[in-house]
């Protein structure tokens, strides 16, 4: 074993890849923040995304434009966005039981559709939306392709979040989006229509979720699968969460989510851990602390959280100076963005950022 | 594609051997899952007694695939399997249907059954491609790519690593494997990454998910020689240079054929095919590297290498050898009989 | 001044009338909160309101701000005549009213507070703009409060600051107060008067909620009294004192409708001691000690809000005080949740019917065995039989009026939900007996029912506690009784005799 | 009234189903009779349907046990994986007499998905997270803890599967219907119902949960802890779970642990408790129409060519008009009973009569 320290997983397709693993979950996830910034906890997500997937992948078999065939995804969304207002908003129903049951439907629709239509013949290959490399940065050497060199949906989403960003922070609908999801009363005092609010905050989540199903069938590789979003809604709530609920904690949430995917796929078949890895985690948790200490000040931590801070450091730092001849199995490295959501959930910090009401039946009786 | 009930009243007479085809995954999928089609089909053609009588795909779970050999036991003559958890399946449900026949290509059953019929490759194939990769790599890394971590994944791995390490130890080998023979983006994702790690000649052991491969590879803007699995489409990407092809059309239609005939005897035994019957394993090139004598020579030779013995296959690349009775090859010996 | 939307109000008849109000009439189910109301309110005037607990005020203040639509009157605003449909249209007429619960989302700053009042269409926030408005007006009218600050972040005072900063980032002309300083330090208090007498230089109206009657000598310029949804009378308040406005408040013919019932005095029961709570800085309860005695009822009197609420949870166990101690029977009882308090031959009639007393979805017997499960209880496993019998039995006792024990308590009058309550409680022979409100929202027939329990439980030697905001219901049912104020508990008079005009003070929070 | 709802409920999802069979071609009749035969047709086929619902069951009474107390949660898949996964260690590790290998292991299952709810359960009652969130978390965690596990530590070396090696038949559930895959677990579904049942109208905690479940104020006032109990009650639910994993794994055809073992049932489980209203001895029927919904179209896929998605969307149709029909109960139980409440606040002696 050379003691050298090569990058080696890090490097630009590392970079590109995470981009391309991030989009989906930024797209879907702009829609899920607003929508769960408004009070509705969009289980649903996973089963629009599928329907987005699918739309976008007919209509793109129907017209060969994969651009009409996003619309399609994003209408693919929606249809199930109005099912699951319907039932939540209209009809006060349980915003979980909702979502589990919207999944349902949406794999046997999918599913059944797919099987009706494109079951008989060939397997359908759909153009794809091709790369659109941004002229002079894309030929930057090492990063430029990786990083300027995506299809449109990559800067897209990008762009989604900024714009997500500026709404909800920014401007005035944004301030009604947020109060209506952190205390429904005051908005009606405000003359905001609660429904109304809420109505939009799903059909967006459900519109952008089905244009992050389209991302995955039409944009990047031209193809339907069943149940292909093997759930990436799922994840895109867990990146919500664990994101608290803010636009930049989303980007960051799929940031780690991809780029533990993205070096998932390049571990896999290594035969032990390259130090580079534990070089990257200890650049990670120096961040983390560093974040940390310049937002809140020294001493403002608890001891636990300390605890927290100096294993992270000490671990990987450990690693870095003995480099064991590890192997951890893809299983661990799949579950630890999990794993670390639920010790955020934990730890408490999350709580207090959630929509105070974010999951709960309207409120009826409020003047 | 497989008929109302109507229709099956009518085929059925007293000389006919229906058939029930049970599929992990679509029948249209331009891979594994379609070539086992493919096989039922031709082999009906073939044999006008053969007669496929209904198809279930998409059973991706274990439960679903044991409920799809319940569903057409009982109605159909034989059952076909294509994939390897029909194995323990068959081991536990062929006892209970004693009249009906089963074959599995590629499954692993551990028990002997005097109505199971097994065909699993040795997919020594993988072998060749390596050789012959590294024959084309000038970066000295070359890239494996494989599906759904199961063992003909695990095994080509390692025959390929293998041919690579004799030709010369110097290639770098990258190999992943992504979990899924048809996630297409995923394995975009890992192609990519591999070129971007500096193999720059690919074996892509996946099923739709060489679409992604192609992808990456185009996407990268180098000239990636990339090798597929299974059915040859030299048209798919502009530098394929072939397929491993563990023929399951030919594997499906041979058994078939010989349930048909009565010629495929003892049941029970499990046929391991290596590159004895190119029928059934081989290597296909594309034109341009077929009319490559440096290439096609190199597969030649290598071939007969491991037909004669000469090249030692590791024990990982093979399938585990069964306590039963099993064969080498369709019509070899029967070895650890009794 | 800077103001950001709706208009200004252009007196066009009497310049000097910012509201007025002719025979505002509300009706809801079984109350008229509002009967033929009369009122104005001058520009640059503090105007006061005064009542006890249900006597309409804040429904009639709701129906300014058009949260609430009267069965019949006249608004008249700015000599205009007006129906505000929603509280958008009040604030365009200049109307503004801040609630007794802050209408603010706690997890924005004080500018986007301030933002989401006042626009209705997408539009950048210029937070800069705004705050340097906010900062004017907050400056022009005394309120510093950061700008910049989460809500959540914020005292009780300062978000009720930021709540007046919405009233005047959108121009109010009229502000209402709903009981202001319900939630404040005295030192809030003072600097809310200081605004107050700012806004009134400026020329504009105030109307003020309060049932504390320094605060009215304080800062209003007259007082408009209520009673039972009509207006008594309207005094100036430079001409008057407490006293009068205590006897115009609750100096009515104390209609006696309860009867004492005599009974030999025991032991003391339920002793509380020094008992204090705190809570995000407030002293909520404050030093206070009382004791009850066998066969005797104690009355708490006061206005609602004034630690009536966490007194019941520190004694019953639901909280937990920060300093003193509760015994019964001189025996402490620590168990968390209302356990302890149980087995020590305690029983409450909560407040809130509702929430605390019933659980609503479940049938008779459920409520009726829900404290004494155990009791029906063998190896884990409820007597079904028995408890239903026992429930049989107590409805019979307590005359609950309903087709079975099956029927769910939902189903149930008001009157007969109490009985559910009442039942539950008093038969299991309790040492001490907590009656809080116990006649809220009942009909006569039933409010008797009441009162009998009340003096059957005293005459069976039970210590009796009784907590109320209708004085009468003190004066007629208690021996002794004191008057809580601001977490405080004031002396203990005997009910007998006793001298309503000081105890109207004494909820105003006089001396 | 709620029963009428749900054979509504039943009829609307079969009937848009009929739609869908007939664009696809196949004569309803045929479809229909296909599908019928495919549940119940055969002996093969009932049994088929029967062991289905043995898990469908045990998930449904788990959410109604945890939904009685007021808490929803979705860690099903989650516990009834890890419940599979304690199962193995006592299949493989211990051996004994059947009678008392089998229900030693049938306890282990519990614990499992107890354990694994109890995760969830401390998160809510301690640190107040959301158990909907957290479930969602660990089921995730779950899936790659089992891949894990089959893979590594519980590996068969036989077989290049990802597979564990074969249970012995002492801790397996004994075949009731030879030749099928009908086994003796089919017990637990009476059991299971009338235990469940019993729990919850019969025993203190039965009716404690009910009271936290209906108002957690009064819960409080009348000395009952609303985390106590609700802990207990996500304890419990993910017992069940875990029971509907140890079935899944040890009645299950293969005599091994795989991966995928427990995917199909931890979120349809969901589905037949709300079909049957949240009552516990509604749930036969109820996990009997989604059994014979999933063994049928299997079927029906193999005799007339349709294609068995057709049931998933089937299922998803009908949570989606359960929500839609609690919908129109509810709202007309408030038109009901806000015109109650009117005549409720006239005097008391004009109604006493
Ligand atoms: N080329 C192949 N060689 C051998 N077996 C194969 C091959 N392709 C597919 N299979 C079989 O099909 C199974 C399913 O593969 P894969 O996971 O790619 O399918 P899928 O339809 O995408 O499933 P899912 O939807 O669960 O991801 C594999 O486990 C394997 O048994
Ligand atoms: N929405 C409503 N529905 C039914 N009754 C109501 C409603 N709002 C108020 N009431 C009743 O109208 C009467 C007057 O209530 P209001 O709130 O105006 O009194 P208040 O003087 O503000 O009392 P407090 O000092 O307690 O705030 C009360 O009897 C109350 O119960
Ligand atoms: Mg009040
Ligand atoms: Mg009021």
């Amino acid at each position: 074993m050379t003691a050298g320290l090569s990058l080696s997983p890090f490097d630009a397709a590392w970079l590109g890849s995470v981009l391309v693993l991030m989009t989906p979950l930024l797209i879907a996830g702009a829609g899920e923040l607003i929508s769960e910034r408004a009070g509705v906890l969009n289980v649903g997500l996973e089963g629009m995304m599928l329907s987005g997937a699918f739309f976008a992948f007919y209509v793109a078999y129907l017209t060969g434009s994969p651009a009409v065939a996003l619309v399609g995804g994003v209408a693919g969304g929606l249809v199930f966005g109005l099912v699951m207002g319907a039932l939540v908003i209209l009809a006060g129903a349980d915003q979980i039981v909702a979502g589990v049951g919207i999944n349902l439907a949406a794999i046997g629709l999918t599913s059944f559709l797919f099987d009706q239509i494109f079951g008989g013949q060939d397997q359908v290959i759909v153009a794809t939306l091709g790369e659109a490399p941004i002229p002079v940065l894309s030929s930057i050497p090492y990063v430029g392709s990786a990083l300027f060199g995506q299809d449109l949906l990559v800067y897209g989403a990008i762009a989604l979040i900024v714009a997500t960003w500026f709404v909800l922070f920014k401007s005035s609908w944004g301030l009604m989006i947020r109060s209506v999801g952190e205390m429904p009363q005051a908005s009606r005092t405000a003359g905001i229509s609660v429904a109304g609010v809420q109505w939009a905050g799903v059909l967006i989540a459900a519109g952008l979720g089905g244009l992050a199903g389209a991302y995955l069938s039409v944009v990047d590789v031209g193809i339907f699968k069943e149940q292909m979003t093997d759930g990436r809604g799922f994840l895109v709530l867990v990146a919500v969460i664990f994101g608290r609920w803010r636009p930049w904690g989303l980007v960051c949430a799929c940031l780690i989510l991809a780029a533990a995917d993205g070096l998932q796929l390049r571990l896999a078949n290594v035969t032990s851990v390259p130090r580079s890895v534990w070089v990257g985690l200890l650049v990670a948790a120096l961040l983390v602390a560093g974040v940390r200490w310049w937002r809140r000040r020294v001493g403002a931590t608890g001891r636990g959280a300390l605890a927290v801070t100096a294993a992270s450091i000490l671990v990987p730092g450990g690693l870095l100076i003995f480099n064991p001849d590890v192997h951890l199995p893809d299983q661990l490295w799949r579950s630890l963005p999990y794993l670390l959501a639920l010790s955020v959930l934990a730890a408490g910090v999350s709580r207090s950022r959630m929509p105070s009401r974010l999951g709960l039946q309207p409120l009826r009786h409020e003047g | 594609a497989c008929g109302s009930a109507g229709e099956l009243n009518s085929t059925e007479d007293e000389s006919a051997l229906t058939v029930g085809l049970i599929l992990e995954g679509p029948k249209n999928d331009k891979a594994f899952n379609e070539s086992a089609y493919s096989g039922v089909l031709n082999a009906a053609k073939d044999n006008p007694d053969v007669v496929l009588k209904s198809t279930l795909e998409n059973r991706h779970s274990t439960q679903e695939q044991t409920d799809a050999v319940g569903t057409l036991a009982p109605i159909v003559d034989v059952v076909v399997a294509a994939g390897a958890q029909f194995g323990p399946i068959f081991d536990v449900e062929a006892p209970k249907f004693p009249d009906t026949k089963f074959v599995t290509i590629g499954g692993y059953p551990a028990k002997h059954h005097d109505n199971v019929y097994s065909l699993a490759f040795d997919r020594v194939a993988a072998y060749v491609v390596g050789a012959i990769a590294v024959e084309l790599t000038d970066s000295k890394t070359v890239g494996f790519l494989g599906g759904a971590d199961i063992p003909p994944t695990n095994a080509s791995m390692a025959a390929f690593k293998a041919a690579v390490a004799d030709a010369d130890p110097s290639v770098k080998v990258l190999s992943n494997i992504v979990g899924d023979f048809n996630d297409v983006s995923k394995a975009k994702a890992a192609t990519a990454a591999m070129i971007a790690d500096g193999a720059d000649v690919l074996m892509s052991y996946l099923d739709a998910g060489v679409v992604g491969s192609y992808a990456a590879a185009q996407e990268s803007g180098k000239d990636i020689p990339i090798f597929k699995l299974d059915l040859l489409e030299c048209d798919a990407y502009p530098n394929i240079v072939g397929a491993n092809v563990g023929d399951n059309t030919a594997a499906v239609e041979t058994m078939l054929g010989g349930l048909a005939t009565d010629t495929l005897e003892p049941a029970g035994v499990t046929i391991f095919a290596g590159l004895e019957d190119p029928k059934l394993q081989r290597v296909d090139l594309c034109p341009r590297y077929a009319e490559d004598p440096v290439v096609a020579d190199l597969a030649q030779k290598t071939v007969a290498g491991i037909l004669d013995g000469t090249i030692a296959l590791p024990e990982e690349a093979l399938n585990p050898r069964p306590e039963g009775p099993y064969r080498l090859g369709i019509d070899g010996p029967v070895k650890n009989a009794g | 001044m800077a103001t950001a939307g709706g208009p200004s109000v252009r007196a066009h008849g009497d310049a000097t009338v910012a509201l007025e109000l002719k025979g505002i009439t509300k009706r809801f189910p079984g109350v008229t909160a509002n009967d033929g109301i009369d009122l104005d309110v001058k520009r640059g005037e503090v105007h006061a309101l005064l009542g006890e607990n249900g006597a309409g005020k804040s429904t009639l203040m709701n129906i300014v701000f058009g949260l609430v639509a009267p069965d019949s009157g006249e608004i008249i605003v700015g000599g205009k005549r007006v129906t505000p449909h929603g509280p958008q249209e009040a604030a365009a007429l200049g109307i503004g009213m801040v609630h007794q619960h802050f209408m603010l989302v706690p997890d924005m700053d004080v500018i986007e507070n301030v933002a989401l009042t006042s626009t209705r269409w997408p539009r950048m926030l210029k937070r800069e703009n705004l705050r340097s408005e906010l900062d004017a007006l907050a400056t022009a009218f005394g309120l510093g409060v950061s700008s910049k600050a989460l809500v959540e972040t914020l005292s009780v005072g300062e978000r009720q600051r930021v709540e007046i900063l919405k009233l005047l980032y959108r121009g109010a002309q009229l502000i209402i107060l709903d009981e202001p300083s319900a939630a404040l330090t005295p030192t809030e208090w003072q600097s809310l008067t200081a605004f107050l007498r700012t806004m009134t230089a400026e020329g504009k109206a105030v109307v003020l909620i309060t049932h504390k009657l320094d605060e009215i000598m304080d800062v209003a310029d007259r007082c408009t009294v209520l009673r039972d949804g009509r207006v008594v009378t309207t005094l100036d308040v430079a001409t008057t004192d407490k006293a009068t406005l205590a006897r115009t408040m609750v100096g009515r013919d104390v209609s006696l409708r309860g009867s004492r019932a005599a009974a030999q005095v025991g032991d003391v029961v339920l002793e509380v001691e020094d008992v204090t709570l705190d809570e995000g800085g407030r002293r909520l309860l404050d030093g206070v000690s009382l004791q009850v005695r066998s066969g005797e009822v104690v009355g708490i009197a006061g206005v609602s809000g004034n630690g009536q609420n966490e007194l019941v949870d520190v004694i019953v166990g639901l909280s937990r005080a920060a300093t003193g101690r509760v015994t019964i029977d001189g025996r402490e009882y620590s168990d968390l949740l209302t356990r302890g308090f149980t087995a020590a031959g305690g029983a409450l009639v909560p407040e809130s019917r509702h929430s605390e007393g019933v659980a609503l979805d479940l049938s008779i017997w459920e409520n009726l065995v829900a404290k004494e499960l155990t009791r029906f209880t063998r190896h884990g496993v409820v007597d079904m039989a028995a408890a239903r019998r026992h429930a049989v039995e107590l409805s019979a006792m307590f005359d609950i009026r309903s087709p079975s024990v099956e029927t769910g308590v939902k189903k149930l009058s008001g009157g007969n939900q109490q009985k559910v309550v009442l039942a539950r409680e008093l038969s299991r022979d309790p040492r001490l007996v907590i009656m809080f409100q116990p006649t809220l929202g009942l009909d006569a027939g039933a409010i008797e029912g009441v009162y009998r329990r009340i003096n059957e439980q005293k005459l069976k030697g039970a210590a009796v506690l009784l907590i109320s905001y209708e004085l009468d219901e003190i004066l007629s049912l208690t021996d002794r009784f004191a008057v809580m104020f601001g977490g405080r508990l004031g002396p203990m008079m005997t009910s007998e005799n006793a001298d309503v005009e000081r105890v109207g003070l004494l909820m105003g929070g006089g001396r | 009234m709620e029963l009428a709802l749900s054979l509504a409920v039943v009829v609307c999802a079969l009937g848009i189903a009929m739609i869908f069979v007939v664009v696809s071609g196949v004569p309803p009749a045929a479809g229909a009779g296909a599908f019928i035969d495919g549940a119940f047709g055969s002996q093969l086929n009932l049994a088929g349907t029967l062991s289905k619902m043995v898990p469908l069951t045990l998930v449904a009474l788990a959410w109604i046990i945890a939904e009685r107390a007021g808490r929803f949660h979705v860690g099903f898949p989650g516990q009834i994986l890890v419940g599979g996964l304690f199962v193995s260690v006592v299949a493989l590790k211990i051996s004994g007499p059947s009678f008392v290998h089998l229900p030693l292991a049938l306890l282990v299952g519990a614990a499992g998905g107890a354990v694994y709810a109890a995760l969830a359960a401390l998160l809510w009652a301690k640190r107040g997270v959301n158990e909907i969130l957290s479930t969602l978390l660990l089921n995730l965690i779950a899936l790659q803890l089992l891949a894990w596990w089959v893979r590594y530590p519980f590996h068969d070396p036989a077989t290049p599967l990802a597979l564990t090696p074969a249970f012995p038949e002492s801790v397996r559930w004994p075949s009731l219907l030879r030749d099928t895959t009908l086994h003796w677990d089919v017990v637990l579904i009476p059991l299971a119902v009338v235990a469940v049942a019993y729990t919850l109208n019969r025993t203190v905690f039965g009716f404690r949960a009910k009271i936290v479940g209906s108002n957690l104020r009064f819960a409080e006032h009348a000395g009952i802890s609303p985390q106590r109990v609700g802990t207990a009650a996500l304890v419990l639910s993910g017992a069940l779970a875990g029971i509907a994993g140890t079935s899944l794994v040890l009645a299950g055809n293969v005599p091994a642990m795989s991966e995928d073992f427990g995917s199909a049932y931890g979120f349809t489980g969901i589905a037949v408790a709300l079909l049957a209203r949240n009552s516990p001895i509604a749930v036969v029927p109820s996990a009997l129409l989604f059994a014979a919904l999933q063994q049928g179209a299997g079927v029906m896929e193999g005799t007339v060519g349709l294609s068995s998605s057709l049931s998933g969307l089937i299922q998803g149709l009908m949570i989606i008009f359960v929500l839609a029909s609690t919908t129109v109960l509810h709202m007309w139980r408030r038109r009901r009973d806000s015109r109650r409440d009117v005549a409720a606040n006239e005097p008391e002696g004009a109604r006493a009569r």
